[in-house]
Parts: structure tokens; sequence; C-alpha cells
């Protein structure tokens, strides 16, 4: 059997970490396929019901990432980001979903091979996690199925 | 029924040597709601657009998905496009299969299909997009320029010349920044205070340009063409409209024995002062931290012989509020000390000096009157040493960069230094002569074959001191790395040049990135280099990082350009991807519960509440409202609605749902 | 209160009086010194000249034997074995495989848990107090503290004081009534383990530290580490033959300078053991004087 | 960071990389430490120069670098890494090549003596535990046949009760042969 390829949904800023990836691109950097960019406008943007949402369409870690604190575009939208998934990791830990499989950093748009190394240590730890059926079973098809 | 068309784009070779862009193509057509789909070489070329504007046209599409480079490279362009097909401009998505693909990834199945995903990702999305008309806001026809060096002195006098007022804010009691320190300058040895001090009077005399100094930025409100702007003026305790800069005052002030800032050290100045002759203004203040009234209560010496009565002891800081269109950021940079170097002595030897002590050494003006005299005991140094990249290009001091300016000014200081002392030698330890610019090679060359200095090329490994000489250890690395000892008189270090104190503070007042070393970041290191990330701040001088000042006007010159652009219209068009709480007729029915949680969140205090009345003017309700001026699109309060009762354009529920749920079904 | 030591073969053999002397000022200010039992040789620069697994099992075994007697600091007066123990803790704490290797080797399990100590760490942080309480004699020469390399390198794993122009043993010897110089030769290097089998760069290498210290007018050399000190001592001979000069002044160890102020008897603290005869006298009777005791602001230690 | 699409590196340089994690492409030949090195002046390659042969990769350069007096005359005494600006760790990459020097026979004959003490050393604590100084003499001695070395140290050494006439024996000498058995001796 091949092994395992995790499915990883990167929840990203427009500004940081998306402008980051954009550089790991430019400068060549090589890192792991396994990964699909969804921008958003900020962090602060990010509606934590999404990362259920990947998990259920089948995802199997996740990264949310944005500008270091301090830096954020919008002054403070990485803040209230970092605070709402204090409280939705809680909810998590309760509802039984695996939080090792969502990893929180900081990319600047400066940091191009960070974003590369982010990317490619998420793919090997969920790999060894291994694939998250246990929710995918859950979700909605595969009960009707 | 959604039309897509989807254009999947080669970048010559940069994205189809690693995707198979025919492929993509063909399995992009069969997804659902793709009327069209292609690829072709260079999408952005003339060519390319009109296939989008053709094929909007002939296949009625309603949306299209441009898959090529990242959207912060060409969206702009294929919005347009899409507006030249008849589309909104805004029912266009791009897919970044280059800097997200093709870049980073090795040729194969997965990265095909990782570029099928990102396409699918899109169309999904594209096809809930809104059509979305830009929104207009007026713009205040001031400029706000922030430092006085001469990056700062150039911008305002630019834009005030093309007519636009400018406010300036300077840290210090005058303006003039490093320049105003140099004795000449490279490469053409001009005297700097000559050619800098009647740029710095036309400041002061523009009626367009009004001056604050010894202030600071407090804070900052708003977005571009509507910043609100608070400033602090420090108290100088000298009454400005009063005082006709006679220097009664720091004449006869008895407490005068106070390290000179301009001087670094080398001089002394009294407790009330102006920091150099030729200071703009030309108004003294008093250091409070210095002065004896202030430390114990006694004295007013000042005062007394103030005929204008311009003293003011009770004088307290002011913030002035200011409304402007634009920032000019100008706030330059600063050089590492001595002390920052264990091997040559943290400091602690009086004739090791920095870059700036020399310049004010050798300067008509400084505290030697121009003579080149040791700080520890006034002799007139036979043997120098220069120190290049001292601290710069050194990874393990935390400073990896080349600062640049250096090895120009040490060739410079040699110079100088060989004029003054006819029957010196100067050593200089370097690691590369770095004098890209015009005319800069010849000026190092003739510091070699004119005056003698003899570069010899190694780092220095250690200074000590013994009998009153510094003994210099360095290695020549183009002699075996043989050891060379110098016993020199003197020494001057080209130390490295870093952020201005306090930078990084400023940068998050305004919201601009900088990088790790505290320079600020331009939005485009190569095609905008005067722009910051931040629309309508803009960056000029060594701020962004050490630079001459040749660079640094040109810079500044560039920023007055940009803002005279930004002036030039009365109205400024603004991107109408912004938040707004939901809203359906007939009167006032919303899904908000008047909860406000959003209110607090939003950065720019853009949510507002609005109040619902009945006939009769009884308050029924409280909703909340997104003013669009303010509102920059962040969507925090997106996220924070509970009832799901604001939405933001652009970034839609909808569309990100259906985004997530698009990648990972295949 | 007591503590784990390390002797080190030097401490028993050539460097005798070093050991008489860092026991007679724990004795005297009421700290046990508890020797590793059966420890052996840290392999000193022949190990890890020769070959890097030996040079890492020595000094590990020597740790592992410490924790398994239940010591937690361990006092490690000689700057070559300090300097080796507290690499070998980094290098092993740094890399699981080669800890787990080492432990192999050794047949021994070494955890990590050791806090260890050179000479002046130990000073400072149980001797310095009691100091005032117990000093009879004022130290009143003027001495060049001597570092040498092996204290102060490298600074990333040692984290003990800055590596250039270091002051922890000046504080100490003001503290002691002394006027601890500046001069230039604190941290150069005095030829170290080479005495023997390249004994004219020891000869130069010392010779430069000597003559910079009888230039500026020092009385004494203080140091912290037998191999200083018998470079510097011994190796008087071909020192002064190098410097082309007779030169008298004396190297004598910290402890014992500490010794000495405290009144404790020569002959306890082995001075008549050294080569080069220490003749200290005139002292003045203790009295404490406050002292600019603030280290300096640019220790790199985080 | 090295790039995965570059072929193994099988230079001295490369092994140096791999064995000791010391990358030498990171000096840029600033000579700063080849000035601090106390021993500069007695090595035939000051460390910078030693790194630059080594960073051509040439097989003349490498060969220069392994009968070279410098490795040998290395003190060890981390001068030039507390001062390199690009932190290019040196003494640990003068352990490897000594020990190359040694495992290829290409020892420089100046470094006999120096070779022999550090044996005559480790001899020592190998069948002591410890250092047995006055051993160690002797049995110098024997190595280098340089009798007339040291003469009145001993004796010196001796009458201020410095050297001991006996060797100490640690008790649990197995466990240190053991150790050699499993990392010197192996080499063998
Ligand atoms: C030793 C030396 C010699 C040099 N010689 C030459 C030469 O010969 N030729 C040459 O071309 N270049 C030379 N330079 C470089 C030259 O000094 C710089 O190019 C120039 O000073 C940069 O101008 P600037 O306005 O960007 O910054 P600065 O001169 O640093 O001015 C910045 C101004 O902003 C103010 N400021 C800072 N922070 C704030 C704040 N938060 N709020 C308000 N105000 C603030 C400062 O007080 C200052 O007035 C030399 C530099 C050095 C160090
Ligand atoms: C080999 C090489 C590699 C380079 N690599 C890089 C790099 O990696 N990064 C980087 O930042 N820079 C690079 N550069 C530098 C870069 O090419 C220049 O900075 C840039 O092209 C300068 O732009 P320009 O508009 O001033 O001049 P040009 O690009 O020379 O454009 C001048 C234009 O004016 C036209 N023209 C000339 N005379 C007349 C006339 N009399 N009437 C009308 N039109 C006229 C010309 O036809 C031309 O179109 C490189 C340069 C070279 C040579
Ligand atoms: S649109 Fe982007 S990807 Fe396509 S050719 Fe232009 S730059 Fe390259
Ligand atoms: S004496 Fe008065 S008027 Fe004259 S410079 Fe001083 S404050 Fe101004
Ligand atoms: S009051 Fe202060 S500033 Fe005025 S003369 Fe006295 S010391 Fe100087
Ligand atoms: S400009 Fe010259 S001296 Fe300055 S850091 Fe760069 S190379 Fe060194
Ligand atoms: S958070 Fe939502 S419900 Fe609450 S006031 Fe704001 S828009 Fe209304
Ligand atoms: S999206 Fe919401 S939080 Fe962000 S700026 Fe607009 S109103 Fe404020
Ligand atoms: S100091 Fe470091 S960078 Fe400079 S030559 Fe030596 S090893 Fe190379
Ligand atoms: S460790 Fe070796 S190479 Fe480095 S400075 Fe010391 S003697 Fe010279």
């Amino acid at each position: 059997m091949s092994e395992f390829e995790p499915k990883i949904v990167a929840f990203v800023c427009n500004w940081c970490t998306y402008a980051g990836a954009d550089l790991t691109g430019t400068s060549r950097i090589k890192y792991a396929t396994n990964v699909r960019i969804v921008r958003f406008p900020c962090t602060g943007r990010i509606d934590y019901m999404l990362l259920t949402k990947a998990f259920a369409s089948g995802a199997d870690g996740i990264i949310v990432s944005g500008c270091h604190p301090n830096d954020c575009h919008y002054t403070s939208g990485n803040f209230h980001a970092r605070r709402r998934w204090m409280v939705f990791k809680k909810l998590c830990d309760f509802m039984g979903i695996d939080t090792r499989r969502i990893v929180f950093s900081w990319v600047s748009a400066a940091e191009g091979v960070k974003w590369a190394d982010i990317v490619n240590t998420t793919v090997e730890e969920v790999r060894k996690l291994g694939p998250y059926e246990s929710y995918h079973k859950l979700s909605t098809q595969d009960i009707l199925a | 029924m959604a039309r897509i068309g989807v254009f999947i784009c080669h970048c010559g070779e940069n994205i189809s040597a690693t995707v198979d862009c025919p492929k993509v193509s063909e399995v992009a057509a069969k997804f659902p709601g793709v009327a069209f789909s292609t690829d072709y070489k260079y999408m952005c070329s003339d060519p390319g657009q009109s296939l989008v504007v053709n094929a909007i046209k002939e296949h009625k599409l309603t949306g299209i998905v441009v898959s090529a480079c990242s959207p912060r490279m060409h969206e702009p362009t294929f919005r347009r496009a899409c507006a030249e097909g008849g589309l909104n401009p805004y029912q266009c998505e791009m897919a970044n299969i280059r800097e997200h693909c093709s870049w980073v990834h090795e040729k194969g199945d997965k990265t095909d299909q990782k570029a099928i995903d990102i396409v699918r990702m899109m169309v999904e999305k594209v096809k809930r997009n809104n059509a979305l008309l830009p929104i207009k806001v007026p713009v205040t026809k001031t400029a706000l320029v922030i430092g006085g060096g001469v990056a700062g002195i150039q911008a305002a006098l630019d834009i005030a010349n093309a007519g636009h007022k400018v406010i300036m804010v300077e840290r210090d009691p005058s303006i003039g920044g490093h320049m105003s320190q140099l004795s000449e300058t490279f490469p053409t040895l001009d005297c700097s205070q000559c050619i800098l001090t009647p740029r710095m009077v036309e400041v002061a005399q523009n009626p367009n340009i009004k001056l604050y100094t010894y202030a600071e930025i407090e804070s900052v409100e708003g977005f571009v063409g509507n910043f609100n702007v608070k400033i602090r003026k420090k108290a100088k305790s000298v009454d400005e409209t009063l005082c006709n800069g006679c220097g009664m005052c720091t004449t006869k002030c008895p407490n005068k024995k106070n390290p000179n800032e301009f001087e670094l050290g080398m001089g002394n100045r009294p407790a009330i002062y102006v920091p150099f002759p030729q200071a703009v203004p030309n108004i003294p203040v008093i250091d409070k931290t210095q002065c004896t009234y202030y430390k114990n209560g006694k004295c007013k010496i000042c005062e007394k012989v103030c005929q204008p009565k311009a003293i003011r002891f009770d004088q307290e800081d002011e913030i002035i509020e200011v409304a402007v269109g634009a920032i000019a950021l100008c706030t330059g940079f600063d050089i590492k000390k001595t002390d920052f170097f264990p091997e040559y002595g943290y400091g602690k030897y009086k004739d090791i000096i920095d870059g700036l002590q020399f310049e004010r050494l050798a300067s008509a003006s400084g505290p030697t009157s121009g003579e080149i005299r040791r700080p520890s005991d006034g002799q007139v140094p036979k043997k120098i040493v220069f120190v290049a990249c001292a601290g710069s290009r050194d990874p393990a001091k935390g400073i990896e960069y080349c600062s640049k300016i250096c090895c120009m000014y040490t060739a410079k200081h040699a110079i100088l230094y060989k004029h003054k002392v006819h029957d010196g030698q100067a050593y200089i330890f370097y690691m590369d002569i770095r004098a890209a610019g015009k005319n800069y090679d010849e000026f190092t060359r003739r510091a070699i074959e004119e005056d003698q200095a003899q570069y010899i090329r190694g780092r220095v490994s250690r200074i000590y001191e013994r009998d009153g000489k510094l003994i210099v250890v360095g290695a020549d690395t183009l002699m075996n790395a043989q050891t060379v000892e110098i016993e020199a008189d003197m020494v001057v270090l080209a130390t490295a040049g870093v952020a201005n104190k306090g930078a990084e503070e400023l940068a998050q007042k305004l919201h601009v990135s900088y990088d790790q070393h505290k320079f600020f970041s331009e939005a485009h290191p190569k095609l905008k280099p005067v722009e910051t990330n931040t629309a309508g701040i803009y960056l000029a001088g060594a701020c962004q990082s050490p630079k001459d000042i040749p660079e640094s006007v040109a810079a500044a010159s560039g920023v007055a350009g940009k803002i005279a652009c930004l002036f030039a219209n009365s109205e400024l068009t603004r991107e109408p991807l912004i938040a707004m709480v939901d809203r359906q007729a007939p009167p006032m029915y919303s899904s908000c519960t008047g909860c406000f949680l959003c209110q607090p969140v939003c950065p720019y205090n853009a949510i507002e509440r609005e109040e619902v009345k009945d006939r009769n003017g009884n308050l029924v309700r409280e909703l909340a409202f997104i003013n669009p001026g303010l509102c920059q699109g962040c969507g925090t309060c997106v996220a924070v609605c509970k009832s799901k009762s604001i939405d933001i354009e652009g970034y839609t529920n909808l569309q990100m749902y259906a985004e997530v749920d698009a990648l990972l079904n295949s | 209160m007591k503590l784990g030591f390390y002797p080190g073969c030097s401490l028993e053999g050539a460097s005798r009086e070093y050991n008489e002397s860092v026991m007679a000022i724990a004795e005297k200010i009421g700290i046990e010194l508890v020797s590793i039992p059966d420890w052996n040789c840290c392999g000193a620069t022949a190990a890890h000249n020769l070959n890097k697994e030996l040079s890492l099992s020595l000094p590990a075994r020597n740790l592992a034997l410490a924790e398994e007697a239940g010591l937690t600091e361990l006092v490690v007066p000689c700057a070559a074995c300090y300097s080796r123990f507290t690499m070998v803790q980094h290098e092993l704490m740094h890399d699981e495989p080669l800890h787990k290797r080492v432990n192999e080797i050794i047949g021994k399990e070494y955890k990590g848990n050791l806090r260890i100590l050179n000479v002046i760490q130990f000073i400072d942080e149980y001797v310095i107090d009691k100091l005032d309480e117990n000093v009879k004699f004022e130290f009143n020469k003027k001495v060049a503290c001597y570092y040498g390399c092996l204290l102060v390198r490298p600074n990333k794993v040692l984290k003990f004081d800055r590596t250039e122009d270091p002051q922890t043993m000046d504080i100490v010897m003001k503290k002691l009534g002394a006027d601890a110089i500046d001069w230039a030769y604190k941290t150069e290097c005095c030829g170290a383990g080479f005495s023997v089998s390249f004994t004219e760069a020891v000869a130069r290498l010392s010779g430069n530290i000597v003559e910079d210290a009888v230039h500026r007018g020092a009385e004494a050399i203080i140091v912290a580490c037998p191999m200083c000190h018998s470079n510097l001592d011994m190796r008087r001979k071909e020192i002064d033959k190098f410097n082309g000069k007779k030169s008298d002044i004396p190297v004598i160890y910290i402890t014992q300078a500490i010794g000495v102020a405290l009144g404790i008897d020569h002959k306890k603290l082995g001075l008549q053991r050294h080569f080069v005869p220490v003749n200290l006298k005139d002292f003045k009777p203790f009295v404490k004087k406050e002292i600019d005791v603030e280290k300096p602001q640019n220790m790199e230690v985080e | 960071m090295s790039n995965p699409h570059h072929t193994e590196d099988n230079t001295l340089a490369g092994k140096i990389k791999k064995n000791v994690g010391v990358s030498l492409v990171k000096c840029y030949q600033c000579g700063k430490c080849s000035a601090g090195c106390p021993v500069s002046g007695d090595m035939d390659y000051p460390p910078s120069l030693l790194i630059h042969k080594l960073q051509t990769g040439l097989p003349n350069h490498e060969e220069d670098v392994l009968r070279s007096k410098s490795i040998w005359y290395c003190l060890s005494c981390e001068m030039c890494i507390a001062r390199c600006p690009m932190e290019v760790d040196i003494p640990p990459m003068m352990d490897y090549l000594r020990g190359e020097s040694i495992r290829l026979n290409k020892a420089n004959p100046a470094a006999k003596n120096i070779i022999k003490f550090h044996k005559a050393f480790l001899n020592s604590i190998k069948n002591t535990g410890r250092l047995y100084e006055m051993g160690l003499i002797v049995d110098y001695k024997m190595k280098s046949l340089n009798m007339m070395q040291d003469v009145t140290l001993a004796p010196t050494m001796l009458a201020k009760g410095k050297l001991k006439i006996f060797p100490e024996m640690i008790k649990n000498r197995k466990n240190i042969r053991q150790i050699f058995l499993n990392t010197i001796n192996k080499q063998k």
C-alpha cells in the first residue's frame, strides 16, 4: 500500500501568510503537495465552524495562519482570532474533535521558508496521526451511503 | 444558471513545466457550471486578455476563473478584462496555480491534482460572487510627513511645491536628521551643511508647510484619503511665538555640562539649548531631565535674561489633531554604538569611535573645529584604523545584512583624514569594497591612489589598549591569512546602520509592516519600492534600509510624486470588499439581534448603532450598521456575529463554505 | 550544606594545592564537598582530539555516577574538566540518539539532572555572601585575573560571564580589597594541554600573558584552572627565556587568594608548592568597602 | 539549507558537514578566526586558509589539509568560533580532520609528539581509570624517545609534592576498559 497522503486545508490571511506562501513560490522552495490554501482577508474573518466543515468534507488536518502579533494588517484581527480559537478549542475538546490536527502559526510575508516548513511538518505530523476516519465517517454523506 | 469560463495560464514555462495545463483545462471543462475552458501561454499578455474578453461575449459567461499567478499580482488586470467583456469586474477570481503550485512542487499527478482542486474551488466560489460597485470617498489634500531628515525635507518641499498642504512632524528640536551631522559628503565631497541648510530654511518658510518640531505621533486612525492624526507636541518650555532666537538663555544658563547629543557625547551643551547653530527652527528647548530649576526648584536665570519673556516653565505637552489624506514615513535610521562590540572592548576605550563621531571631528563646526583629535587626550592621531563591516554582515551579532553606506563613508573618512593630517597613515580593514553607484568606485580608488589609504582585506579579531595605543589585531586574507597587528592612535568603527529607536511602535500605530530588523517594508521590492502595504502611507529614506543621500532623496521625490497623484483627484475609488449587516425591506427588518458583540472587535470603529423607530418616533430596536467609509474589510465582525447577520463581500459565508466544500470532495 | 565534587586528576596530582585550597575554604564556611564515588578521568584534550565518542563517554560516566549518588549540584574546580562536563551535558541533552548511544557505551544511564558549577560560580553562589563576616585580611594587591579559554568559551553552551573581558573573578577579588587591573590577556589561551607536547607554543602564549600582567604592574596573576596554573607557574623557566627577562610574579588560585584573606594558614592552602615562590605579606586588616559590584551590562548570558 | 536536487557532496567539506554538522560554505573568508587564533603563526595554513582549501574541494588542497601541521597545532581554545561572524564551528572540524588524518595515515610528522602524548595520556586512563602523571611522563618519553625534555621538571614536582610515585586506581576498571573497547579501540 502506498503511504497515506493526508489532506490538509490551510486557512490563511491575505496579507501575511498568503503573501508568505507566494514568497515560497517566488523563491522556488519545494514543499508537500498535500495542502490546499483558502484565502481570507484576515484570520479574524475565519469562522471556526469552517474547520468542522473542512473535517467533514474530508480534511485530515488544518493549518490556520496569519500575521504575527502586532503585525495584523487590520491591527487586531489576529488577536480576535486567537481569542475565539481558545474558546473554540475547549468546545472541540468537548465534542471530541482531535485538536492535534489543527495547527496554528504565524507566517509573515517575509517568511517563505517558514511556510514550507510548516506545511511539511504538519503533513508529517498528520501522517503519523493517520486518516481522520472517525470524523469523516460521521459526515452525512457516509451515513446516508 | 451559472456559465463560468476557465482560463489556464502556462506562464511561458513557469506553470506548464510542472502542471499539465491542457489536462487541467479538460478536467475543468467538466465541472458543473463551466461553460468554457481553455489554456494559453501568457494570459496577462494582450492576446491573453483579448481571449478572456471575447470568450465572455461569445459564450455569454457569467463569471471567470483565471488560473495563473497569485491574485496579489494580476487580479486587477483580469478584473479589468472582465469588465471589458461586459461583466461586473468582481465576477472574476484567480486560481493561484503558480506561486502555490507549479513553483513549489515537482511535476507529477499530485501536482496536477492540486491544480485541478484549486481551480474547482475558485469555480465554486465565483459562482457565488456578487456584482459590486466601487466605493467613492473624498480625499483630504493635506500630507503628513513624519521625520525631518533629508528625505522628509525633500518630500515635504516637493509636495508643497505641487500646491498641497504639508504637516511635518519631527521628534528632535530641529529638522535636518543625520545629514546635518555630516562633514562632507561622498562622492563629491560637498559640505553637508552648505547644501542642506538652505533646504531646511525653505521648509520653515514655505507657506504650504506647517512644521512641528519636538513632536511625535500619538495615534493614527482612518484610512487612505482620510486619516485622523494626533500629534503630541512636547513642551519646549519656550513660547515659540515670542522667542526671537537671540540665544541669551543658552549663553547664560549656568548648567552647561550636559552631554551634547548632536556631538555624540564629544562635547557639552547647556540645559536650555538649540541642538546646533543652523537649527530650524532656531528656538531653544529646556531639557527637563537636566535643568536645575526642574530638578530642584532654583535658578530660572534663562527666564530673567530672556527679553521677550518667552520662557514658560509651566508649559505642558499639547495634543494637536489633524486630518490628512496621505502619510510619508521618513524617520530615518541610526547606527550601532561602539559598546556593541565585545571584542573591541565593549565601548570602554575612548579612542575607538563610530563613524558619526568621526564626522563630527571632521566637521568645521564640530567639537574640534574640524581638526582630527582623539577624544582621550586631544592628540592628533598619526596612525588611524578604520574597521569596515563593524557589526554588519555578522549573523552571529544578529545583523546579517550589508549596511550599504559604510564602504563609501569609510573611504571618505580616509580621504578627509589625509587632507587634514598630511603625515598620518590610514589603514582600512575591509571584507569587500561595495561601491556600486555613479562615481562611487572612482571615489574609493581615489582614497587608495591619491590619499594613500592602506586597504587590508580581513576582519579585525580584537582591539585592546596598551600604553596609550590601540592594538588592532587582524589578518590579511590576501597574504595567507597572516596576522597583522597595528598600533593605532585611534580607531573608527563603521558600525552597522540599524532601524531608528521607536520604529516598531510607530509602525504598529500606522499598521505598516516591518522586517525582522524593524526597517519598514515596502509593498513590493521592485515595483512598489516607496509604497507600504497600507494604502495612503508611503516611505522614503533610511527608514526602509540603510541608504545614502542620493537614494533617500530619490525615494522622497518618488513619494511626493505618488502623493501628488493621489491628491490629483478629489475622490478616491475604493474596493467594495466590505462588510454589511443584513437589511431587508419592509422597514428595517434584520436578523441582527442588537447584541453589539461585533462593535468592539472592529479595529476601525466602523460599526455604529442604528435606531429603528416606529411611526410615532418611539425607539423599537437598535441594529448594527457598518459605515462603508470606515470599514476596511477585515471580516472580524463576520466571524463574531452569532446570528450570522453580517457578511462580507468577496468572502461571503456562502463563498467560503462553497470553497471548502469544493476543495476536498473530489 | 552538601555539594557534589569532582576533583579531577590534576587536583589529585600536579595541582594538589588547588584541591587543598578549595577544601580549606569550603570547610571554613561550612560546606561539605562530596566526591563522586569511583570517579574517572574526564579524558581532557587527549580524548576529544582522538575520538569523539570516548570524549563523551568518559565524562558521562562521572555524571551518571554523580546522579546515582543522589547529587544534584556538582562543583568542578578544574576548568578543563568543567568545560568537558558542560559540553558533554549540552551535547547529550540536544541529541537524543547520541545520548542513547553514550548510555549504552558506559553501561549506565545519565538523565541530565545535574547542575555543573565551576569554581567561580561556586564562589559566586555559596561563598561570596559569607565573605564579609569571615574575611580577616584585606588582599591589598594589584592583581591580574586570568580566565583563559575554557571558562568562558563557548559562551552559547557555558552561559557564564561575558566572553571577552569577563568580570566575575575581578568582582570577587575587588570584594577582598584587591585592585583588579584591566589588561589585555584575560581570555587569551595559555597553550592548554600542550605543555609537554608543544612546549614552544606554551612558552610563547604564556609568556605574552605573564609579560602583559607584569607590564601593567600586577603583583599576582589569579587563576581558576590547573592547566593555566601549571603553564604559567611550572613553565616559568621557558617563559622567562621567551621574554628575555626574569619575572617573579606569582600565579595563585582564586581559592588560595580567598583562603589568604580568610586568614587560613598558607601551608594549608598549598602556597609552598608553587614553582614561583609566593611571598604575600603586608596585608592590612579587612575593612568592608562598598565596591561597585554591579555585573557589567553587556553579559551575553540569556 | 541544502538543495535536495543537488548530488551528494563527496568532498572532505561535504563529509565534515555530514559527520559533524559544520557547514564550511558559510565561511566568507573574513580571516577573523586566523587573526585571533593563538597558534596561527605556527600553522602552515591558518584556520581561514585551511577552510578555503576545503571549500575548493580539490584533491590536492584536501591532501594539504590532511597532511598539515595546522590540524595538530589547534589548541581547541575556541577563540575562532567565539568571534566568527558566520558561526563556523572550527574546533569540531579540527577534531574530525585529525581523526581522518590518522585513519588515512597522513598525519604530519610534526604531530608525532602530540599524538604520542595523547596516546600516552589515554593509555594511562585505560589502565587506571585516572591520569597517572608519573606514568604518563615515562610512557610519553618511551614513545617519543625525547628523554632529555623536562628533566628538571619532574624532580621539582616531586619535591613540591606534586607527583605521586604510585598510580591511583579506580575500582571499576572493567567499566573503563569497556568504554575504550566500545569507542576508540573499536576502530582497529
Ligand atoms: C557616518 C555616516 C556618514 C555618512 N556619510 C554620507 C555621505 O557622505 N554621503 C551620503 O550620501 N550619505 C552619507 N550618509 C548617509 C546619510 O546620513 C543618510 O543617507 C541620510 O541621513 C538619510 O536621511 P533620512 O532622512 O532618511 O534619515 P535621517 O537623517 O536619519 O533623518 C530622520 C529624521 O526623522 C526623525 N525621526 C525619527 N523618528 C521619528 C519619529 N518617531 N517621529 C518624528 N520624527 C522622527 C529624526 O529625528 C530625524 O530628524 C552617512 C551616514 C553615516 C552614518
Ligand atoms: C543581464 C542583466 C540582468 C539583469 N537582471 C536584473 C535582475 O535580476 N533584477 C533587477 O532588478 N534588475 C536586473 N537588471 C537591470 C534591469 O534590466 C534594469 O534595471 C532595467 O531594465 C532598467 O530599466 P529602464 O527602463 O531604465 O531601461 P531599459 O530597460 O533599458 O529601457 C529603456 C527603453 O527606452 C528605449 N529607448 C532608448 N533610447 C530611446 C530613444 N532615443 N527614443 C525612444 N526610446 C528609446 C529602449 O528601446 C527601451 O525600451 C539586469 C540587467 C542586465 C543587463
Ligand atoms: S497571468 Fe500570471 S501566470 Fe499568467 S503569464 Fe501573466 S504573470 Fe504569468
Ligand atoms: S533668550 Fe528668549 S528669545 Fe532669546 S533664544 Fe532664549 S527663549 Fe528665545
Ligand atoms: S532654569 Fe534651567 S535652563 Fe534656565 S538657566 Fe537655569 S538651568 Fe538653565
Ligand atoms: S557597505 Fe561595505 S562596510 Fe558597510 S556593511 Fe556593506 S560591505 Fe561592509
Ligand atoms: S454581532 Fe451580529 S447580531 Fe450582534 S449586533 Fe452585531 S450584527 Fe447584530
Ligand atoms: S469587516 Fe467588520 S470588523 Fe472589519 S473593518 Fe469592516 S466593519 Fe470593522
Ligand atoms: S571567522 Fe568564520 S567566516 Fe571568518 S574566515 Fe574564519 S571561519 Fe570563515
Ligand atoms: S580552536 Fe584551534 S583554530 Fe580555533 S583559535 Fe583555538 S587554536 Fe586556533
